[in-house]
Order: C-alpha cells, then structure tokens, then sequence
C-alpha cells in the first residue's frame, strides 16, 4: 500500500506516497474508514506531503471522510500538499471546507 | 505531424500509465512541468470517466486516446465505447454526478486545465472528449516553474 | 489480462515516449528499477530499429508496440510494416549492422535483456520482434537496487 | 541542446544531460566532430555523470569518434557513468577500447 494509517493523541494521520487515482481510492477509502471505526477518533490529518499527483477521485476519497466526521462533529486537516497539489485543491474547493496547513509538524504543533 | 495512439483496457492502473504517456509525448512541446501536471490530471480525469462511467468498471473494454502534435499544440481525444451521456449539459455542470462517491469535477478540471475542450456523446454507443493546449507563448521561458 | 497498444509516428523523439509509456506499464508488475532500466533498452532499441531500419528514417510511417500484462510477465512486440531483414539471422549475429555509423548490439542487447526473444521478419512487408520478461521470482522483494 | 561541449588545457569534455538516443545522436555526432576540428584537440572526454539513459545508438557515436581520434593517435575516456549507463557500456565492450573512470573531476586530477 502506498499509504500509512496511524494514530497520534486524539488524532488519525494518513500518510500518502506518490499519486492518487482511481487505482488508490477503494482501498484507501477502506482502510481509513476502518481505522476510524477501530480507533473511534474523530480528528483526521491527511498528510500530503510526499503527494506528487492527484486527480477529483483522490479529492473525492477526501470529501468523503470529510462529510463523515464532520456530521459526527469532528474535523479534517490537509496538511503539506506540494504547489501541483495544492492547485488542484484549490480548484476543488475542499480548503473551505477543511483547514489546510503548509506541514504535518506545525500543525501538530498548533492543535497538537 | 507527430502522432500516437494509445489503446488499453479499461483499468485502474492503466489511468496512470495513460497520463505518463501523454505527458511523455506533451514534453515534446514548450511545456513548463507545472503545465504538464495540468495536463496529467486533465487526462486522468478523462481516461477515469470512460472506465467508470462509461465502462461501468467492466476491466477488459478498450480505452483509446489519441494524440496529435503540430506546431507546440498538443490535441488529445479520450474515446470510450461505452454507455455515453444522455444528457450532456447536466453531465457538464460543475458538481454534478452520478455517483454520489464523486465530486462531479472531472469535466471541470479538464476545462480548467486545456484551452480547447469539447465533449460529444452517443447514449448507448460512446463518448469522446476532445481537448488542447498550446505550448509556450513568444518568449515564454520553457523553465520549470517550481 | 491487462493489455495496451501504442501506435505513433517513426520520428526519433518517439523513441522515449515508447521507453517511457512501455516502463509505466512494466512498472505495474514487481520489477526493480534496475530491471525497468534494462527493459528500457530492448525497448529503445526495436523501436529504434523499426525507425532507421524498417522505415528508413521516413518520419510518417506507423511503428505499432503490442504489450500484454499477466501474472508477473510482460510481452513486448515491436511491430513495423518496413523493408523487412533479409536475413535474420546475420542480422542477429552481434556487431553485425547494415549501417556502418550503428554498433549492431541492437539486437544483442535484447537479447540480454529480456527472457523472451524471438523475430519476425518478410522482406518488404515488415518485422516483428516479440520479447517477454518475468517479473520478481517468489520471496523477490520489489525493493529498487539503488 | 542537451549536451556542453568545452575545451580545457589539451581536452574536449562533452557533458551529456539526460537520455542519449536517435533523438539526440546526429546533432551531438554533428557538434563534436566540428568541435574536435576547431579546437584541434585529440584527447576527448565524455562526462556521463547526467546520463540517466544510454541505448546502442548513443554507444555508436561514442565508438565513431573512438575511431576517428585513435586513427590520429589521440584518446578517448568515459567518466561518471551511473549503474545502469556502466551496465550498457559493459555490455557494449567500449571499456575495452576507452578509459573509464568514476568521474571527471578524478580523471582530470590523474592526466590534466
Ligand atoms: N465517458 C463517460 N461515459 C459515460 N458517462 C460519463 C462519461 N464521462 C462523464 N460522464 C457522466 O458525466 C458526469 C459528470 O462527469 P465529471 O464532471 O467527470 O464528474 P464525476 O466523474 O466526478 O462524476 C458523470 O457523473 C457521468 O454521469
Ligand atoms: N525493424 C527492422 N527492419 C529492417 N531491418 C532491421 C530491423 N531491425 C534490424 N534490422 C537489420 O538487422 C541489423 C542488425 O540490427 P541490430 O542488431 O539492432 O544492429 P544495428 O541497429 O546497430 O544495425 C540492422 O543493421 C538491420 O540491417
């Protein structure tokens, strides 16, 4: 798997590597939500720091978690989206929903 | 005229290899890296709509794209001959889908990201999604922007 | 089975467009980067050949690369509709070239690797070079080697 | 271009980026015979260190102007190839006709 699911405090950080597609989606979509249910946290950081690509399915995997949490009263972070990233995700909209931040480490630091 | 053609089957994994191969092709061009990764998701977005939504995820139909190269314009169709569009205008809408797991920003990101876009699409029969770009405007630097 | 067809003009700078979208899909299998640089090569070099050899350097002719993905093993078929070898197998002798600006290690290096090698060839009809490669033997670990 | 082409003391380096194949071997065949005539030199060094890609077509220009150069008893050296560009020059056999060496800093210590 090209992601790592992991729990620290309060919070669930999933840690993507390299591209996001339709190839990714089921099974990160999945696994997170699994991780979720076990974990019974309500506070998820995607860390996408080491993120090279991602398309609206990537985006949709996110909004997905996203509309979970947050009608459960918990919250999304994005944290680290490199420049290619970060336009696709501005495009999407999805930062007015979620807080973004430039690094996994400041933001851990600020709500940590 | 450069051309290529690239025919696959209607995969997950071949979404990526689709956008590595036209971005290989669109290096040809004075394309800047940050123009490139543009184009990838525009075909990303379009080669992943014909194999779920056309293809309805059926993993052994043929995705064709082709490609043309003239003069630092690049022209990219995506064709499926799979369930096509009824309607087209409400597939075109920003946030509309079909799928309640999508975003329905398939066809706005490819919109965003090439000059020339255009859909057509037979009920039944298929889609085909022709976009373009233009490389490197007079004395614009073929630099990397990041 | 996974399977892509690419098609594109006989012009040089398509040499790395078929090396690079041929790796992609390699890439989906459990090879090393080592092994994606070797079957780089044999890639490079039929198309090459199918470009100077078969087509003789006319840039509009058609090189078609056929690539068939299962269970660990790749297939490979270079494909032009050229002048065709004579010969096949002067051809595959090593150093052996009809050009005396070329090595003649085309074939060689095909040879060396990839598993698989065979051609095909009717003079003035065309040739066809079939290569094949298997991915990771078992407990392999898909870990790049540098 | 994506090659340099310069003289230092009695040697010709070329310094080639990236990948060398049919795309790149007539003009770079074209510019060091003509460099190799303006300068006079007869000692001629190819930098691989940026090399990420060599097939059998870039190996035959190196082997053209092996030829030519030790025909008027001048030499040639290879430095800095990566593993994967050293693999297809090893097979080729060039590294029984040339010198290689790890890099061109090193070679030019030893014979500059
Ligand atoms: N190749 C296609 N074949 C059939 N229907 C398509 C195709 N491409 C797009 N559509 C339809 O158009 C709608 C909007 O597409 P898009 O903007 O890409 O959003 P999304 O893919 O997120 O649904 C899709 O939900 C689908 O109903
Ligand atoms: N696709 C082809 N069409 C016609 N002739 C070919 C083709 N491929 C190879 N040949 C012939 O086989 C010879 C040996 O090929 P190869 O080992 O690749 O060496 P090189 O390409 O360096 O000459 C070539 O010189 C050419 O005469």
């Amino acid at each position: 798997m090209n992601y790592t699911i992991k729990r620290e405090n309060n919070y669930l950080i999933v840690s993507v590597i390299g591209e996001i597609d339709i190839s990714l989606t089921d099974s990160l979509r999945d696994d997170v939500d699994q991780a979720l249910e076990d974990y019974g946290v309500n506070q998820l950081i995607f860390d996408l720091t080491e993120v090279d690509f991602v398309d609206s399915a990537g985006l949709g995997v996110i909004l997905g978690r996203y509309k979970r949490i947050a009608a459960r009263g918990g919250k999304v972070y994005l944290a680290g989206a490199k420049p290619q990233v970060k336009k696709v995700l501005d495009l999407s909209g999805l930062p007015r929903l979620m807080e973004t931040h430039p690094s996994v480490h400041l933001l851990l630091d600020k709500i940590g | 005229m450069n051309k290529a053609v690239l025919e696959f089957s209607s995969r997950p994994e071949n979404v990526a290899f689709a956008r590595v191969a036209v971005a290989a092709l669109a290096a040809q061009l004075d394309f800047t890296l940050s123009d490139l990764d543009e184009i990838k998701v525009a075909v990303s977005e379009a080669v992943t709509n014909a194999i779920i939504h056309g293809y309805e995820n059926q993993p052994d139909r043929i995705v064709r794209v082709e490609i043309k190269i003239a003069e630092e314009y690049i022209g990219i169709e995506v064709i499926d001959h799979g369930k096509g569009i009824k309607d087209i205008n409400k597939a075109l809408e920003p946030a509309y889908s079909t799928d309640p797991e999508r975003m329905g920003l398939g066809f706005a990101f490819m919109q965003s990201f090439m000059e020339k876009f255009e859909v057509s699409s037979i009920p039944g029969k298929g889609t085909r999604v022709k976009m373009g770009r233009r490389a490197g405007t007079p004395g614009r630097q073929a630099v990397p922007e990041q």
